[in-house]
C-alpha cells in the first residue's frame, strides 16, 4: 500500500513553490486500476463540482430550480436525471445531489443556492466530499454484488436509478447508467478501501492462468 | 491414528438423581420466579445459608433452559468499578469452592482471561482497570504483545492486521465451567433441601393486596407466596409489567456459537471488545465464541447472521489458525441490559417483591455470587451490602455504576 | 475391490492418487473419500471419542454420524465427513479419534460473499426441487436452484421412471432446460445452511482449493421472494446392540454408494427395516451381485416388494428384528430375533423410516408436528415466503413428490404401493451397548440414566447425554433420542417433540463466513487527502476510529519520546504543522441553525457573530460530555461545526436525530463536509510569518486577525479559509481548503515554513501541547461519566439558556456532589517519573507504602507525558474532589512503587495566555 | 436478518439501519419542571414489551431519514414502517421501475 500511496509525492522544499492544482484523491491507485485486465473496467471519474441541495419537494421548488438549470430534477426516490453538464440524483425526500462538470465548485454552490433560497432551500458544496468510479462491462453488476446487498438486477436497478447503500463496510452511492455501466461515488476517506476491495474482488474473479 | 481416547474427551459421570418433579403446593414462603442459574443458586443458598426451604422455583420451560443454557461460560472478576468488582470477585471466590459445595463436577477450569487492547485508548482503559483490580485485591496484570503471545501463542500479535494487538489485561484466576452442570448441581442441592423445582410453570399474573403480592398466578394454578424473588433475566420486564412496575431494562438477542471438537490449541480465554469477539476452548475441544449484542429489542432467541459473520471475521483476524475451523451450531439468548451495563438488584415498589435482573452479558459468571447475596437479601428483607449499589433508585439519583462508558441511551 | 461394473457416475478412465492413514490408494473423479476407501475395502475410518470403538461410514452424505476424517493435504482441515470430501489428486487424510486438528499457519485461500436476489430460491435439486425450479422458470421468474451434492438428482438412483423415461434422462433434460432458461442460476455443491427472516438464505458453494486466485468457498447471501425447501429426507436408524460397528449402514447409504460411485458396500447383506424404502436397496444390491436377506420388523410385509424379492432370490422374513451384531472392526453377523440367531453378513442395512429434512423451515420458526402415519416429525403450518415440498414435507412416493412440487406442470411417475410404516426406535437388548448417537458414544443406557435422574425434557436429555451435539447435529440421532426417551418415560413421542434445529445445517468454515473482511479489508482504512505525504515523510500512524492519523514523525534513530519532545519544542519555539483533516465537519444551515445549536451545545451559539469562532461542548441527556469542538459562524444562517475525529458520525447522527424526531419544525439542514475540507493547524510563534508569507494579501496581524476569528481568502484562485484557533496555547492558524487542493496547499505551507524550520507534528505532540494547557481530549480525559463542570468548564455552560440537552441532569443530586471526580494536573514529585496513563490514584500513606487491598481509589491518570516546555513529566487526572485538593500530594502505584505526585490546576504552560496572540 | 422497508428507499438490509429504541417519547417541554424521578423516567425508563413495539429506526447507510416502525419483538416481523415526524408527506410513494 505504501508504494502505491507514495507515488507522485515528494517532500517539496522551499525552492519548488507549487501552484495549487486539483489532485485526484485516488491518483495513487490509478495505475493499479489501469493494470487490471478483463471486464468490467474500473476507472476514475473526472472531478466535478457537486452540491447537496436541500429544499421542500412540495410547492414547485424542484421544478423551478430545474427549469432555471435547464434540466429536470428526479421526482421519484432513488432516481436520477440529466442536467446540461451534469446529473441530479435524488438522495432523500428533500435532498438532491447536483453535479456540474463546467462550473467551479464555489460558483456552482452559489448558483444553486441562489436558486434554492427563494424557496427556503439551500445548497452546500460537496465537490471534494466524494469521488466517483466507473464500472463498465457486462460483469459490472456481478462485481458489485460481492459487496452490495441491494437488488442490482437490471429490472430493479435499471438506467435512471441510484441508491445509497453499503459496499462492504463503506457507504456508497450507486448510479445506474446502463446495464453494463455503473458509477460508484464514495466519500474520499473511504475511497481507498472501496478501490482495494473492488480490485481484490476483480482479481479473484479473473483468474490469471498459472 | 491417534490414541483411542483423546485427552479431554472424557466427561464426568453425573449423579444418578438430580431433582424431583413435584406438583406445586398451594403456598410457599418464597416463590422464586425463574429456574435459571440465578434462581437455582438463590434457592440453594436460601436453604444452605438461611435454612429457608419452603421455597418453590417456578420455571416456564425446562430447567435452566434460558440464558443458562445459552451462554459462553466465562467467569472473571476484573471489572473496573468497586461495586462491580466486589460482587464478581465474591462470585469468583465461590466458584473456586463450588465443586465441593455442590458435590458436582462442574468442570471449573481457571485458565485465565486476556482482554485485548487494540488502540491507545484501549491501553489506557486496560491499565486503568488492571490498577483498579489490584487495589481491590483482584489478580490482574497488564501484558505486552509478546507476553500475550506467550500465554496464547495462536493470537496474531503481528503488526500486519487491521487493529494490531497492543497488549492485554490478564486475570489468571478467570476461567470457564460447564453451564448445564452448574445449574444441575444447584438444582440437585436445592431439591435435596426440600425445595420444589417446578418446570413448565409459567407465571401469568400476580394477585396484589396493597403493596404486597399475595398470590402468584401460574399456568399450573395459583400459588400463595410470602416473598416473590424475580430471577427471570430477559423476561423480567414482562413480569414487572403485570405489576405496573417500569424498569430501564431492554431485552436483546445475544448470539453465541461453537465449532467442532478440536485438539487443544487455545489454552486460555481471549476477549476483544474492539472487534467484538470472545473465545475459549471447552473441555471436549470445541471453540466456544460469543458475539456482540444484537442491536434491537427481541425475545426471539435468535439473532441476525451478519453479527456472526462479523464475529468470524474478527476471530480469523485475531486467530489466523481458526480459518478452517467450522461453525457447528449457533444460538441466541435474551439478555436484559440496563443503561449503565450493571444489574438491578433489590427492592421494588412492592414490599415483598424483590428483583434480580439486568445482568446483560455478565449473568453466568455472577451465578453463585448473586445467588448468595440475593438469598441473603430475600432472607433478611434488606439489600445485602454487595447488591446495595445496584438498587433501582440509582437511575433517579444518577449514581450509576457505569461499566460501559457513556451512560444513557438516546433520549 | 468392491467396485461394480456398470454402476456409478464416476470417470473410470481417470485415476487419482490419495493417501489415507499413511497408505496410498487410488480413486476416480466423482469419488468421495468414503466411496474410494470402501471401494478398497477400508471400512474403519477412525475411533470413537469416549470409548475408542471403531467408526466407519454409516450414512451417504452429511447425515453420516461415523466417518470423520482429518484432511492434512493440500491444507489441514479438521473433522470432515469422508462422504463429503471429493477426492483430488494428492489428497492426504487420516482418521480421527474424535477431535480434529487446526493448521499451524494461516490459510491463504480466498473466501468471498456474493449477494443474490431472486423471485424463487429452490433448495435441493432432487425430483421435487428440479420440478419446482422448472415450474418457476417456465413462469418467467428469476430462479436460483442450489443443491449440496456435486451432481443433481437427489435420491434418484437412476432406476426410476419419470414421464416414461429413465430418471437420469429426465434429470438431464430438466437441467438442460434450466441452463437454457434466462434468469435461472443453478449451483451444485452449494449447501443452503441457514434461513433467516424475509426470505434470506445463506448458501455455501464449495469451489475447490483452486490455484487460480479464485475463492475456495463462496457464501451466497440470497434474498428470495419465495423459498422452496426441497431438501429431501434423512433415513433413520434403528437402535440395537452394537449398532455402531462399521458395516452397519443406512439402507439409503448403500444404495447411494452403488448408484453414485459404483461401490458395493458388502457382499453378504442383511437388510433390517420397518419401511418399504429399504426394499429398493435390497433389490439394487442383489442385482449388483450381493446376496441379500430382508428382515422386516413389521408383521405385515409389502406384497409387491416381497414378490420382487422372491424373483431375485432375496428371502424376506416378517415380524422379526435385529438384536445385535457380531464382529470386531467390521460386522460379521447380525443377531436376529429373540433367539439371537446368528445371520452372517458383512453389511447390515437399517431403515427405521425417514425424517423430513425440514431444517430450513424450522430455522425461521416453522413448527414441526408428529405424523403417526409418517412416523416422523413433519412441517406443520404455513410460513410466509416458505414452501416445503417433496420428502422434506413428508411426501415420499415419487409420483406424489412430482405432483406436489410441479402442480399442473408436474411430470408423472408410476404409482407405488405403500405398506403402513412401523414405529420402532430400538429392539430388545442391553441398553449400555445400544448406541443412539455413535458420534458421541451415547447409548440408551445414557438416556435411561438421564430419565432416571429426573429429566423429562429432550433438551435436558440431549445435554446430559450429549446426543445430537456432534458434527452432524443429530441428523440421524435426534428424533431417535426423542423416541427412546418417550418410550422410557412412557409418554407419546409427540409430547416430547425434538430439540430445535439451528443454523448452520452443515458445518461452515470460519473463514468462509469472514469472507473478504480480512486484513486491511477487515475494516475500512480512512485516510486524509495528505496521507501520501505523511507516509513519504515516515510518519508512524495510530488508529483513531477507522482513520489512520500520523502520530509522530521520527527522525532517523529517534524513538517516539524523542520525536515528540522535538516536535513539541518546535511548536513552542518556532512553528509546526499538523494535518487535522480527520476532524468531523458539519455544515449547519437555515434560519433556525442557531436555535438548534443552542439546544445541543451547553453554551450559547446563536449569539456568535459572523466571522467569529466559539468553542463548544455537547452533552448527552444524562449531562455527561460526549463531544467538543469549535463552531464557526459563516453567515447569519450558517455555521460550521467541528467534532472530534472518532465521534464525527455519531455527532451528525445525534444532531439529525434531534432535528428529525424532536424538533422537525426547525428550519435547519445538516450536511457532512468532513472530506470536503482539509484542515491544517499551523502552530507556534512563527506561524504568523508562515501564513503571512503564503497568503500575502491577508493582514495576519493580531489587530486585523484576532483570536477566535476566521477570514476567507484565495490562493491561486482557490478559496481558502483561515481561522485563529489554537489547541496548543500558541499563536496558531487553521488553514482549510477543499480536499482536491489540500496536497498542494500542504506542500506550499511546508515550503513557506522551511526558513523557520517548520516541523510536521503528529497527534501525540498535539496531545502533549494541549495537555500542558489543560485542554481535555473527549474520550481520553472523559469516559462518559464526566460533566463539563467536572472538567472545570463551567464557563462553557450557559446559565442564561432555559434549557439545553443535558442541563436538567446537572441538577440531579449526584451531579453536585463535591466529591465528584474533577480534572486536575499531577506533577510527580520526583520530577522524573512519567506516570502510566490509566494509573489509579490513592491517598499517600505516611510511610509511603501501599497498604494491603482493598485500597480506596481517588481517581485515575487520564493523560501523561514528558513536557519539553516544563522539562519534566506531568499528567492530567480525574480526582475525587480534585479542585479542593490542589497542593495535596497523592500516591500512584506504578509496578511495585508508590509514586508521589502533587495535585495542581490544569494549566501548566503559559497560564496567563500570553502566547496565544504571538 | 431483517429486510426493512424504508419509506423512502424501499426494502433494504438490516445492516443499513440503526436502531433507535422506543418511538413516540417526546422530550419534555420543560425539563426543569420535572422532579428527579420524572426526569429519570424520561432519561432511562423504556417499554420493553414481548410483542408489538413501536420503534424508531434510522436508515443510516441510505437516505439517513428516521422512520417509525411497528414490530413484533417475538417474531421480529415488521407490521409497518412509515416516515417519522418531519418526513415530508407524500400522496403516494412514486412507482418504482419494475
Amino acid at each position: 500500500m505504501t508504494a502505491e500511496l507514495s507515488s507522485g509525492v515528494e517532500l517539496r522544499s522551499a525552492s519548488s513553490p507549487v501552484v495549487l492544482t486539483r489532485r485526484h484523491p485516488l491518483e495513487g491507485r490509478r495505475a493499479t486500476l489501469e493494470a487490471l485486465t478483463g471486464e468490467p473496467s474500473i476507472t476514475l471519474e473526472p472531478l466535478v463540482s457537486a452540491v447537496d441541495l436541500r429544499v421542500d419537494p412540495d410547492g414547485g421548488a424542484p421544478e423551478a430550480i430545474a427549469a432555471a438549470l435547464g434540466g429536470t430534477l428526479p421526482r421519484s426516490p432513488d432516481t436520477w436525471t440529466e442536467l446540461p453538464d451534469g446529473v441530479a440524483l435524488r438522495l432523500g425526500p428533500d435532498e438532491w445531489l447536483l453535479t456540474s462538470a463546467a462550473a467551479d465548485p464555489h460558483r456552482w454552490e452559489d448558483r444553486v443556492d441562489a436558486l434554492a433560497a427563494p424557496h427556503g432551500g439551500m445548497a452546500v458544496d460537496v465537490s471534494a466530499q466524494r469521488v466517483g468510479l466507473r464500472l463498465h462491462g457486462p460483469a459490472a453488476r456481478d462485481l458489485l454484488a460481492f459487496g452490495c446487498s441491494i437488488d442490482l438486477r437490471p429490472t430493479a436497478f435499471g438506467r435512471g436509478r441510484c441508491a445509497q447503500t453499503l459496499f462492504g463496510q463503506a457507504a456508497v452511492l450507486l448510479v445506474a447508467h446502463a446495464e453494463d455501466d455503473l458509477r460508484l461515488h464514495v466519500r474520499t476517506s473511504f475511497a481507498g478501501y472501496v478501490v482495494d476491495r473492488l480490485v481484490d474482488t476483480a482479481r479473484s474473479l479473473r483468474p490469471t492462468p498459472a | 491414528m491417534n490414541s483411542p481416547v483423546p485427552p479431554g474427551a472424557a466427561l464426568p459421570d453425573h449423579p444418578d438423581f438430580l431433582w424431583r418433579t413435584p406438583e406445586p403446593k398451594p403456598s410457599y414462603d418464597v416463590v422464586i420466579v425463574g429456574g435459571g442459574g440465578h434462581g437455582l443458586a438463590t434457592a440453594h443458598y436460601l436453604a444452605q445459608n438461611h435454612g429457608i426451604t419452603n421455597v418453590a422455583v417456578l420455571e416456564r420451560g425446562w430447567l435452566a433452559g434460558g440464558n443458562m443454557a445459552r451462554n459462553t461460560t466465562l467467569i472473571r472478576s476484573n471489572y473496573l468499578w468497586d461495586e462491580s468488582a466486589a460482587i464478581y470477585e465474591h462470585s469468583l471466590k465461590l466458584w473456586e469452592g463450588l465443586e465441593d459445595d455442590l458435590g458436582y463436577p462442574i468442570l471449573f477450569s481457571q485458565r485465565g482471561v486476556l482482554n485485548l487492547a487494540h488502540t491507545e485508548q484501549d491501553v489506557r482503559d486496560s491499565v486503568r482497570r488492571v490498577e483498579a483490580n489490584r487495589l481491590n485485591g483482584i489478580d490482574a496484570e497488564w501484558l505486552g504483545p509478546d507476553e500475550v503471545a506467550k500465554i496464547c501463542p495462536i493470537v496474531n500479535v503481528s503488526d500486519d492486521i487491521r487493529y494490531p494487538v497492543q497488549g492485554a489485561t490478564y486475570q489468571p484466576r478467570a476461567g470457564i465451567a460447564k453451564h448445564d452442570y452448574v445449574a444441575w448441581g444447584f438444582a440437585r442441592r436445592a431439591d435435596e433441601a426440600g425445595i420444589d423445582i417446578i418446570q413448565d410453570c409459567e407465571v401469568t399474573d400476580f394477585v396484589v393486596d396493597g403493596d404486597r403480592v399475595t398470590t402468584v398466578r401460574t399456568s399450573r394454578g395459583d400459588i400463595a407466596c410470602g416473598t416473590v424473588a424475580l430471577c427471570a433475566a430477559g423476561h423480567t420486564s414482562v413480569l414487572l409489567d403485570r405489576l405496573g412496575v417500569r424498569t430501564p431494562l431492554q431485552s436483546h438477542p445475544l448470539q453465541a456459537l461453537v465449532s467442532e471438537l478440536l485438539e487443544p490449541v487455545h489454552p486460555t480465554i481471549v476477549m476483544s471488545n474492539a472487534v467484538h469477539v470472545y473465545v475459549s476452548q471447552a473441555h471436549k475441544g470445541e471453540l466456544v465464541m460469543g458475539a456482540g449484542v444484537d442491536g434491537y429489542n427481541g425475545y426471539g432467541q435468535r439473532g441476525a447472521f451478519h453479527v456472526i459473520e462479523r464475529q468470524m471475521a474478527a476471530a480469523v483476524e485475531l486467530f489466523p489458525v481458526f480459518a478452517r475451523a467450522h461453525l457447528l451450531r449457533s444460538w441466541a439468548g435474551i439478555v436484559d441490559v440496563t443503561p449503565d451495563a450493571s444489574p438491578i438488584v433489590g427492592h421494588t415498589p412492592y414490599a415483598n417483591v424483590l428483583v434480580n435482573a439486568g445482568w446483560g452479558t455478565g449473568g453466568f459468571k455472577a451465578t453463585p455470587g448473586i445467588g448468595w447475596a440475593f438469598a441473603d437479601t430475600v432472607a433478611h428483607g434488606r439489600p445485602h451490602p454487595l447488591v446495595a449499589p445496584f438498587a433501582l433508585d440509582r437511575f433517579v439519583t444518577g449514581a450509576l455504576v457505569d461499566e460501559h462508558g457513556a451512560a444513557g441511551v438516546a433520549h | 475391490m468392491s467396485r461394480v461394473d456398470g454402476y456409478g457416475r464416476i470417470d473410470r478412465t481417470r485415476t487419482l492418487a490419495f493417501t489415507f492413514d499413511g497408505v496410498g490408494y487410488t480413486a476416480h473423479p466423482g469419488d468421495t473419500l468414503a466411496s474410494a476407501l470402501l471401494a478398497h475395502g477400508v471400512t474403519t475410518l477412525g475411533t470413537s471419542i469416549r470409548l475408542g470403538r471403531p467408526r466407519g461410514v454409516m450414512g451417504a452424505w452429511t447425515e453420516d454420524p461415523g466417518g470423520l476424517v482429518q484432511i492434512e493435504e493440500p491444507f489441514p482441515e479438521p473433522m470432515l465427513l469422508a462422504t463429503t470430501v471429493d477426492v483430488v489428486d494428492g489428497l492426504v487424510a487420516r482418521g480421527v479419534a474424535g477431535q480434529g486438528r487446526l493448521a499451524e499457519v494461516a490459510d491463504t485461500a480466498r473466501y468471498d460473499h456474493r449477494h443474490v436476489h431472486c423471485d424463487v430460491l429452490v433448495v435441493g435439486a432432487g425430483p421435487a426441487g428440479l420440478v419446482a425450479a422448472r415450474t418457476a422458470a417456465r413462469a418467467g421468474l428469476d430462479v436460483v436452484l442450489v443443491d449440496d451434492r456435486p451432481t443433481p438428482g437427489g435420491t434418484l438412483t437412476g432406476t426410476e421412471t419419470v414421464d416414461g423415461r429413465p430418471a437420469p434422462e429426465w434429470v438431464d433434460a430438466v437441467v438442460a432446460e434450466l441452463a437454457a432458461a434466462p434468469h435461472v442460476t443453478h449451483l451444485q455443491a452449494t449447501t443452503a445452511f441457514g434461513h433467516y427472516d424475509d426470505g434470506f438464505v445463506l448458501a455455501l458453494e464449495r469451489r475447490g482449493e483452486g490455484s487460480d486466485g479464485g475463492a475456495r468457498a463462496r457464501d451466497h447471501r440470497i434474498r428470495a421472494g419465495r423459498v422452496v425447501v426441497a431438501a429431501g429426507a434423512i433415513e433413520r436408524p434403528i437402535v440395537f446392540e452394537d449398532d455402531d460397528r462399521p458395516g452397519v449402514m443406512l439402507a439409503s447409504a448403500a444404495r447411494d454408494l452403488l448408484h453414485r460411485h459404483g461401490v458395493l458396500a458388502g457382499r453378504e447383506v442383511v437388510v433390517f427395516t420397518v419401511d418399504d424404502s429399504a426394499y429398493a436397496a435390497a433389490l439394487d444390491l442383489r442385482q449388483a451381485g450381493a446376496s441379500v436377506r430382508v428382515l422386516d420388523g413389521r408383521s405385515e410385509v409389502p406384497p409387491g416388494w416381497t414378490r420382487r424379492c422372491a424373483e431375485l432370490d432375496v428371502p424376506v422374513e416378517a415380524g422379526t428384528d435385529v438384536r445385535g451384531t457380531l464382529g470386531s472392526d467390521r460386522v460379521r453377523a447380525a443377531l436376529v430375533g429373540e433367539s439371537r440367531r446368528e445371520v452372517p453378513c458383512d453389511l447390515l442395512l437399517v431403515s427405521g423410516g425417514w425424517n423430513p429434512t425440514a431444517h430450513l423451515f424450522s430455522h425461521v420458526g416453522g413448527p414441526l408436528r408428529w405424523d403417526p402415519e409418517l412416523v416422523a416429525f413433519r412441517p406443520a403450518g404455513e410460513l410466509p415466503r416458505t414452501t416445503v415440498v417433496g420428502a422434506a414435507n413428508g411426501t415420499y412416493a415419487l409420483a406424489d413428490v412430482l405432483r406436489e412440487a410441479g402442480g399442473e406442470d408436474a411430470p408423472t411417475a408410476p404409482p407405488e404401493e405403500i405398506t403402513p410404516r412401523g414405529m420402532l426406535w430400538r429392539t430388545a437388548g442391553d441398553p449400555a451397548r445400544q448406541f443412539v448417537d455413535i458420534a458421541r458414544d451415547a447409548t440408551v443406557a445414557d438416556i435411561a440414566r438421564a430419565v432416571g435422574a429426573g429429566m423429562t425434557s429432550v433438551e435436558h436429555v440431549k445435554r446430559y447425554t450429549t446426543i445430537g451435539t456432534a458434527h452432524d447435529q443429530g441428523k440421524t440421532s435426534g428424533v431417535l433420542a426423542s423416541g427412546v426417551t418417550a418410550e422410557l418415560l412412557g409418554r407419546p413421542v409427540e409430547s416430547l417433540g425434538t430439540t430445535t434445529f439451528r443454523p448452520p445445517f452443515t458445518p461452515v468454515p470460519f473463514a468462509a463466513l469472514a469472507g473478504r473482511d480480512r486484513g486491511d479489508l477487515f475494516d475500512p482504512v480512512r485516510t486524509t487527502a495528505v496521507h501520501a505525504w505523511h507516509v513519504a515523510a515516515g510518519a508512524v500512524f495510530e488508529d483513531v476510529g477507522q482513520w489512520k492519523r500520523a502520530r509522530h514523525y521520527p527522525a532517523p534513530g529517534e524513538d517516539m519520546a524523542a520525536a515528540v519532545l522535538r516536535e513539541c519544542a518546535a511548536v513552542r519555539g518556532s512553528v509546526g504543522i499538523m494535518d487535522g483533516s480527520t476532524l468531523g465537519k458539519i455544515d449547519v444551515r437555515g434560519p433556525d441553525a442557531g436555535v438548534l445549536l443552542d439546544h445541543l451545545y451547553t453554551n450559547l451559539m446563536s449569539t456568535l457573530k459572523v466571522g467569529r469562532v466559539r468553542y463548544g461542548v455537547m452533552c448527552g441527556n444524562d449531562g455527561m460530555v460526549f463531544d467538543d469542538g469549535t463552531v464557526l459562524r459563516l453567515a447569519e444562517d450558517r455555521f460550521l461545526v467541528t467534532t472530534t475525529t472518532g465521534n464525527a458520525a455519531h455527532v451528525l447522527d445525534w444532531m439529525e436525530e434531534w432535528l428529525q424526531t424532536e424538533w422537525p419544525h426547525l428550519r435547519v439542514r445538516l450536511t457532512s463536509v468532513t472530506e470536503q475540507w482539509s484542515i491544517f493547524a499551523v502552530a507556534g510563534p512563527r506561524s504568523r510569518d508562515v501564513v503571512g508569507r503564503v497568503f500575502g494579501d491577508v493582514d495576519v496581524s493580531n489587530d486585523a486577525f484576532g483570536f477566535m476569528t476566521w477570514q476567507d481568502t484565495t490562493l491561486d484562485g482557490v478559496p481558502v479559509r483561515l481561522a485563529r484557533i489554537s489547541f496548543s496555547g500558541e499563536l496558531a492558524f487553521e488553514v482549510s481548503v477543499d480536499a482536491w487542493h489540500a496536497p498542494d496547499l500542504w506542500a506550499r505551507l511546508v515550503a513557506a515554513g522551511a526558513e523557520d524550520g517548520i516541523t510536521p507534528y503528529g497527534t501525540e505532540t498535539m496531545h502533549v501541547l494541549r495537555a500542558e494547557k489543560g485542554y481535555p481530549i473527549i474520550g481520553q480525559d472523559t469516559d462518559g461519566t464526566v460533566t463539563p463542570h467536572d472538567l472545570g468548564m463551567s464557563w462553557a455552560v450557559s446559565k442564561k439558556k432555559p434549557d439545553f440537552v443535558g442541563k436538567r441532569s446537572f441538577a440531579r443530586p449526584v451531579a453536585t456532589d463535591p466529591q465528584r471526580k474533577q480534572l486536575v494536573s499531577l506533577l510527580p514529585t520526583d520530577a522524573t517519573t512519567t506516570l502510566p496513563e490509566g494509573s489509579q490514584i490513592v491517598a499517600l500513606p505516611d510511610d509511603g507504602r501501599l497498604p494491603p487491598p482493598p485500597v480506596p481509589m481517588l481517581g485515575h491518570v487520564t493523560s501523561s507525558y514528558r513536557s519539553a516546555a516544563l522539562g519534566r513529566p506531568f499528567a492530567l487526572a480525574l480526582v475525587a474532589g480534585g479542585r479542593d485538593r490542589v497542593g495535596e500530594v497523592v500516591g500512584i502505584p506504578v509496578g511495585d512503587m508508590l509514586i508521589a505526585a502533587q495535585i495542581g490546576g490544569t494549566v501548566l504552560v503559559d497560564p496567563e495566555g500570553a502566547r496565544r496572540d504571538g | 436478518m431483517q429486510l426493512i422497508t424504508c419509506p423512502w428507499c424501499g426494502p433494504r438490509e438490516e445492516t443499513e439501519f440503526r436502531y433507535g429504541g422506543q418511538a413516540d417519547l417526546a422530550y419534555p417541554a420543560d425539563p426543569s419542571a420535572l422532579d428527579d424521578e420524572q426526569w429519570a423516567r424520561f432519561l432511562f425508563f423504556r417499554d420493553n414489551p414481548k410483542g408489538t413495539f413501536a420503534e424508531r429506526w434510522c436508515h443510516d447507510a441510505g437516505c439517513r431519514r428516521w422512520l417509525r416502525a411497528v414490530r413484533d419483538t417475538r417474531t421480529y416481523v415488521f407490521a409497518e414502517t412509515g416516515p417519522y415526524g418531519s418526513f415530508p408527506r407524500r400522496s403516494a410513494r412514486p412507482e418504482r421501475s419494475a
